[in-house]
């Protein structure tokens, strides 16, 4: 494509996981309408997943999972040293996701209550971060594909793309939805970055903070307008704690 | 029912209720409407900053387009956005207009690696002018800090190739180095013209500078000014202008004859978008120009 | 013969997770012949403790990105099972509908994106978007669907969020379901290309006798039940799935292992269609017979014919079902929810087979105790014996080392296996 | 202004007539919260029954049909290093049924900036001019100061207005195209009775109101209270959410954003709606903020509404309605902001 006078590369992608469901991996052959143009301005040289080609070179590496065994941590640095751009891919890349709820627990104990006698080997769940720079990271549980598609036409054609600074209300609000504080529900919106399109408050759940905090966070308030509402400290505290993203905050 | 509840179509424009005058109407399908121009030429000023000299291709709209100095366009690069840029060139130029424009983010960075020949829309003129027809028969003080000098190079043509109608000017230029200053080919020129006193300063010179060290006030210092007989039209970051324009008001120079041009963020042009609000004055339309009375009215100005 | 081959394969590619196959030959003899699912434990089953009944379907959707339906389902049922919940009729169609969207998804994924490359001589899907471009079309219609379906149905095709304790919070709107219902219908044209494309699929003719355990059918096929059986002739409650599943660890495996009444058995669609084929809609029988997929069979590579049978299946029973949907009043979607301390299990046929959850509450609502047993834990122990049938079968027909690799990765591949949901 | 009478068969023929070319809006129910009150929606009808016109407000106001949330201002397309730019602005025209006195004047405020300002908006005057707009009178709801500010009545901006009179409705009609719809519905002549039943609900409904904020010298009050601890008070509270902004009938601060394709064949510049109160909305290239703070975002807010709008317009950016106040979970309430600054001037 040749846009301003200037002819534009496809770019060199390598898709890895690790710790995680691989949700975020399978978004990236979903959103169907735009999968063969998505697919035609990239060059996919790895992706365990889909392909058997194991193509190496990537200069963009998307990574989805968090770190929770000693070879993931190598796998990582190896990533790191070969690609240009590391992207963290999901809940689980950007903050440990789920997974990060099994710090909670004494990890001995959890191995001998799944694996009996014969443990395995596991380590406390880390976020890519924590173990290697990362250059981008995409949040959301699962990523959303239109998001995704709009970094990486970011990273080929440096077209505008950021991360919405306001809160998810905002996008309810865009939508219609009744907020549902006012259906009695607890929900992290007030204070988690948009750009998801608010799809859980809008099926009447309640944000349950995917994408970790916005670009400025009001805690306390949000705090006490829960609190008002009835809700335990518990219950706020579970959910805060739920994907990971508002550690260090909450 | 049917025939009640046609479609009303605007660019129509036959039954309106309320029937628009011919200004407005006109303009009614020219707003969101760019002129398709060419980047004629590109030249690089520094490493962050070139000058776009760019050529409206539609040749009747492109002899219709005039502006005035210190008036801004807005600049489209179709699929990156739409920025706010000072045209930089004279008045009397016709044929192209030259934009200064520092990369800055996406859509000046875009600008910055097109070719020439690309394709980009302009959209304006848009908001307040320097009163250049006001400061004739004045003594006339131009002064610029860093980028400043984008919105104030079209006034400093406006006042050289019309240098008889003013008294003394001066032009005063200041950057953090000499490796950001602008135009550097030009002032040799300028400082050519009879009676034109052009004085540029930086703050930390290389091995090669010879001229004078400091800040911009620094070179207020060396030159009399008659403050009932002077206006002055002051350029550059916040914290520059008002020291400006505190010294020369402090010197008695009366703030409404004082100029500045302020930016903020802007997504419209056209007083719609309210990014560009300073309080709530839009500085789109009643501004970028504002006298220094005016901002010192504006809460949230400096 | 003095024949020494060693298939080595880190990390399986197009399939769900990481897993190594290892054989080894030496002098023509097999030494040994491995599946080793090697995904990094997660331990959500310690994680689900202490949890509150309203995240606990949340946190089980995760353990699978591509199931994620199934396990929220399950892990409904399981919860409302434990607070003795019955939900109302318009939810459990709605998320019977949902279901079908997941089984379509991810049926299709694994026949268009994971299977057929390996029919094709290709590394992957993506070179078929020149060579092949009318197949890929298809595929990404179809798939496209059957994501919209759960949209519709699940609010989201990944990680529901309309599917709560007690139903659904969301009925999807008619107009919604008439354009689904009339897009399905259209579907089906696609599908029949679908089922000459499979056809001319190359399908290895290995047989291993094995058992075949799925939930059993009660006035329709199962995708929902409470009795499981098996063709060695078991017949239990899903209560009682810890005899069934006899889980036990391996030391070279971070997933466990199951046996039921022999070393081992199968799951998946292979299984509910030898178990369950007179409940299938009769244009999904006519195309078994077609494609010559006859009950009881034991080729593992069937199993990618009986998926594309339940594709056709599920179609024609969700325009049914979306039908019925319309026809009536939704009335109620959610029944009132009272936690309660006890036990409860949930039994569903996700897409690859059975799987259970089982947690223990306590009073407050919150989880004691959880097990979940995964369709792939169960099968990865049939995937290592026929491992070593297919090695010896195909080594005796004089066959390829490279080719060798490729049977063996082809038949791990068509039990399609989750394997991050098996080590869960 | 002509009158008109109707009967409520007529209305309903009206209503009925005006389904079958157009597509129409009025206030539906379309749920209950937690505590079992209704909750009202401006959305598409398919039949007269739908229209639920004993609804106190809207959780959003009908603004959003005439500024969309989001709006494509042009097109683009790409070709070989080239590209055209289309505009469109024709839309189908659509009849609002149900609208109250606070929300058509919001519309007018909106007029100002959109249709009859410097650069009129083609966008906006399209939708406008496209839509048949029937207000309702109605009791006043709870938390509303509209009487405040004198927007709990309308004398233009509608086609029809009409106040329940029990058995038939009292119709002002304010245009062309609503005389045209009523003749084809036969309203009759008003008669003596029916103006002075008019006049008495109308004192009916003006009895009705209760909250009373003293609006007047708002604006000489902002600038004196400028660096009030009030400001403080609340903006340590806003979560920059600008959900006040969505609901709100007047407010229409706006971003654009371009998006292309995934194949880089189309392009679109989009308007979105946008808030004051968002963290970002005066940061510039450089990642300089010129309003970093809740608080000043907050009081900027209150500023356009009360002093910038009336300095340029002569009437403040607000109908009184309370939507802004409802929706915000912190519970910032514009009676509540105001009261607090009059508080803090007397002390
Ligand atoms: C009246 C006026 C005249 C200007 N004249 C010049 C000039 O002559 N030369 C020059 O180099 N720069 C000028 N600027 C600044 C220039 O507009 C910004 O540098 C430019 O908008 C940055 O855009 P970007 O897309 O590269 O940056 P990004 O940070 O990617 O900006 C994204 C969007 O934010 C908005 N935005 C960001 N920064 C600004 C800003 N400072 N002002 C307005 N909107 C902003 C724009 O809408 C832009 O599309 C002027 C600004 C104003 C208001
Ligand atoms: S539902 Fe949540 S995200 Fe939506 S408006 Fe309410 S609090 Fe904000
Ligand atoms: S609403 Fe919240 S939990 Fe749901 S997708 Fe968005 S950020 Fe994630
Ligand atoms: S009360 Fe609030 S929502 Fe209503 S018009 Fe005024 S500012 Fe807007």
């Amino acid at each position: 494509m040749k846009y301003l006078g200037i002819e534009s590369q496809r770019p060199k992608i390598g898709v890895f996981d690790f710790t995680g469901c691989e949700g975020c991996q399978l978004q990236l052959a979903n959103k169907e309408e735009t999968l063969a143009a998505f697919l035609s301005c990239i060059d996919v040289v790895c992706f365990r997943e889909i392909s058997s080609a194991s193509g190496e070179g990537f200069t963009i590496a998307l990574v989805e999972g968090a770190i929770s065994r000693e070879d993931e941590v190598e796998r990582i640095r190896w990533i790191r040293e070969q690609a240009e751009v590391l992207v963290a891919l999901g809940s689980c890349a950007c903050f440990g996701g789920v997974n990060r709820l099994k710090n909670d627990f004494d990890l001995d104990e959890a191995n001998r209550e799944v694996y009996g006698d014969q443990p395995k080997p596991t380590l406390p769940v880390r976020a890519i971060n924590e173990v290697v720079p990362v250059d981008l990271e995409i949040p959301g549980c699962p990523v959303s594909k239109a998001e995704v598609e709009r970094v990486v036409q970011h990273l080929i054609w440096e077209v505008p793309f950021r991360f919405p600074a306001y809160p998810v209300c905002l996008e309810c609000k865009q939508r219609y939805t009744v907020c549902v504080f006012e259906m009695g529900e607890l929900c992290l919106g007030p204070i988690t970055r948009a750009g998801c399109d608010a799809p859980c408050p809008a099926a009447g759940l309640g944000c349950w903070g995917c994408r970790g905090p916005a670009q400025e966070t009001n805690f306390e308030e949000f705090l006490s307008v829960a609190r008002e509402r009835g809700f335990s400290e518990d219950e706020i505290v579970d959910r805060l704690a739920f994907f990971g993203g508002f550690r260090g905050i909450a | 029912m049917k025939n009640l509840f046609q479609p009303y179509d605007v660019s129509l424009e036959s039954e309106m209720l309320e029937p628009l005058d011919f200004n407005r109407r006109s303009r009614l399908k020219e707003t969101d409407r760019c002129f398709k121009a060419e980047i004629l030429n590109v030249i690089r000023l520094t490493d962050m900053e070139k000058l776009f000299q760019v050529r409206i291709l539609d040749e009747s709209e492109g002899e219709r387009f005039s502006f005035l100095p210190g008036q801004f366009v807005m600049v489209e690069v179709p699929g990156y956005g739409e920025i706010p840029i000072s045209i930089s060139s004279s008045t009397s130029r016709t044929g192209y207009v030259e934009l200064c424009i520092r990369r800055a983010g996406i859509v000046t960075g875009a600008l910055h690696r097109a070719k020439r020949g690309a394709h980009i829309g302009i959209r304006g003129p848009f908001g307040t002018h320097f009163p250049i027809e006001t400061m004739k028969g004045y003594d006339v003080l131009l002064i610029a800090g860093g980028l400043g000098l984008a919105p104030l190079r079209s006034s400093i043509f406006a006042v050289i190739e019309n240098r008889a109608d003013f008294e003394n000017v001066h032009i005063l230029y200041g950057t953090k180095s000499p490796d950001q200053l602008l135009f550097d080919y030009q002032y040799e020129e300028w400082g050519r013209i009879d009676d034109i006193d052009l004085q540029v300063i930086v703050e930390e010179p290389d091995n090669e500078w010879t001229g004078p060290v400091g800040l911009i006030t620094k070179l207020l210092d060396g030159i009399e000014i008659d403050p009932q007989r002077t206006f002055a039209i002051v350029c550059g970051p916040p914290v520059m202008f008002k020291f400006v324009c505190s010294r020369l008001s402090e010197q008695g120079m009366p703030m409404r004859r004082m100029f500045i041009s302020l930016e903020r963020r802007m997504h419209c042009g056209m007083g719609k978008c309210c990014r560009c609000n300073i309080g709530s004055t839009f500085t789109c339309m009643e501004g970028p120009v504002f006298d220094y009375w005016t901002v010192m009215n504006l809460k949230e100005a400096i | 013969m003095s024949r020494q081959v060693t298939v080595d394969v880190r990390h399986l590619t197009r399939v769900e997770g990481h897993g190594n196959i290892l054989v080894r030959i030496k002098d023509g003899k097999l030494e040994e012949a491995r599946w080793d699912v090697v995904e990094t434990p997660r331990f959500f089953e310690v994680m689900f403790k202490g949890k509150d009944f309203r995240s606990v379907p949340l946190l089980a959707a995760r353990i699978c990105g591509i199931c994620s339906i199934s396990h929220c389902l399950t892990s409904l049922a399981a919860t409302e099972n434990a607070f003795q919940l019955v939900i109302p009729k318009t939810a459990a169609k709605v998320r019977l509908l949902a279901k079908h969207g997941e089984t379509l998804q991810s049926h299709l994924l694994h026949l268009f994106f994971l299977a057929m490359p390996d029919f094709l001589g290709v590394p992957s899907v993506l070179p078929l978007l020149e060579t092949n471009p009318k197949a890929v079309e298809i595929a990404i219609r179809l798939k496209g669907l059957a994501n919209r379906l759960c949209e519709v149905t699940a609010g989201r095709t990944t990680h529901p969020v309309s599917l709560r304790v007690g139903g659904v919070t969301v009925m999807p709107c008619s107009d919604e379901l008439l354009d689904l219902r009339g897009e399905l219908e259209h579907s089906l044209d696609d599908l029949a290309a679908t089922v000459d494309l499979v056809k001319s699929f190359e399908l290895p003719e290995f047989v291993r006798e094995t058992e075949f355990v799925s939930l059993k059918a009660e006035d329709g096929y199962p995708f929902f039940g409470d009795r499981v059986i098996s063709t060695d002739g078991v017949e239990c409650d899903a209560a009682n799935y810890l005899e069934v599943a006899n889980e036990y660890v391996d030391a070279n495996n971070t997933s466990k292992w199951t046996h039921l009444s022999r070393g081992s058995y199968v799951v998946g669609a292979l299984a509910r269609f030898n178990n369950n084929h007179e409940f299938l809609h009769p244009e999904a029988t006519r195309v078994a017979r077609e494609m010559n997929l006859e009950p009881v069979c034991h080729n593992p590579f069937m199993c990618n014919v009986a998926q594309l049978v339940e594709c056709i299946h599920c179609t024609h029973e969700a325009m049914d079902l979306i039908d019925e949907l319309i026809a009536t009043q939704p009335g109620e979607l959610t029944a009132p929810v009272e936690p309660k301390s006890g036990q409860g299990v949930g039994a569903v046929e996700a897409p690859r087979g059975i799987l259970f959850h089982d947690y223990e509450y306590n009073h407050e609502g919150r989880i004691v105790r959880a097990n979940c047993v995964v369709p792939t834990t169960q099968n990865n122990a049939n995937i290592h014996r026929d491992l070593s049938s297919l090695v010896t079968y195909f080594v005796k027909q004089g066959i390829s080392d490279e080719a060798l690799e490729l049977k063996c990765s082809m038949l791990v591949r068509s039990y399609d296996p989750c394997i991050s949901c098996s080590v869960h | 202004m002509l009158f008109r009478c109707l009967s409520k068969e007529g209305f309903r023929d009206l209503v009925e007539m005006t389904l079958e070319t157009i597509e129409v809006v009025g206030p539906k129910e379309i749920g209950r919260d937690k505590d079992d009150n209704p909750i009202h929606h401006y959305l598409p009808v398919s039949n007269p029954d739908e229209l639920d016109f004993d609804y106190a407000t809207t959780e959003y106001s009908a603004k959003t049909y005439f500024l969309p949330f989001q709006e494509n201002l042009s097109t683009y397309r790409f070709d070989e290093d080239d590209w055209t730019q289309d505009i469109r602005y024709r839309i189908q025209p659509r009849a609002i049924i149900g609208l109250h006195a606070c929300d058509i004047n919001g519309l007018l405020k909106l007029d100002k900036v959109f249709a009859r300002d410097f650069f009129p908006s083609p966008y906006y005057i399209s939708r406008r001019e496209n839509t048949f707009i029937v207000g309702i009178d109605h009791e006043p709801c709870e938390g509303g100061f509209c009487r405040s500010l004198g927007t709990d009545t309308v004398t233009h901006g509608f086609d029809l207005f009409l106040t329940d009179l029990g058995d038939r409705y009292f119709v002002a009609i304010g245009s062309d195209r609503g005389f045209g719809a009523l003749q084809k519905v036969h309203a009759r002549e008003i008669t003596d009775e029916d103006t002075h039943d008019y006049l008495t609900e109308r004192q009916r409904l003006a009895g009705l109101f209760q909250a009373e904020v003293p609006v007047h010298d708002l604006g000489t009050l902002l600038d004196i209270e400028f660096t009030s601890e009030v400001w403080e008070k609340w903006g340590r509270k806003c979560m920059s959410c600008g959900s006040c902004a969505m609901v709100c009938p007047t407010c229409y601060c706006y971003g654009v954003m371009e998006k292309v394709s995934m194949d880089f064949e189309r392009g679109v510049k989009q308007r979105q709606a946008y808030s004051c109160n968002l963290v970002d909305f005066a940061e510039v290239a450089g990642g300089h903020n010129f309003r970093p703070d809740s608080t000043t975002r907050l009081k900027y807010r209150y500023y356009h509404q009360h002093r910038g709008f009336v300095e340029i317009y002569d009437e403040p950016k607000c109908v009184g309605c309370n939507r802004c106040g409802r929706t915000c979970l912190a519970g910032i309430s514009p009676v509540e902001v105001i009261t607090d600054l009059q508080m803090d001037e007397q002390t």
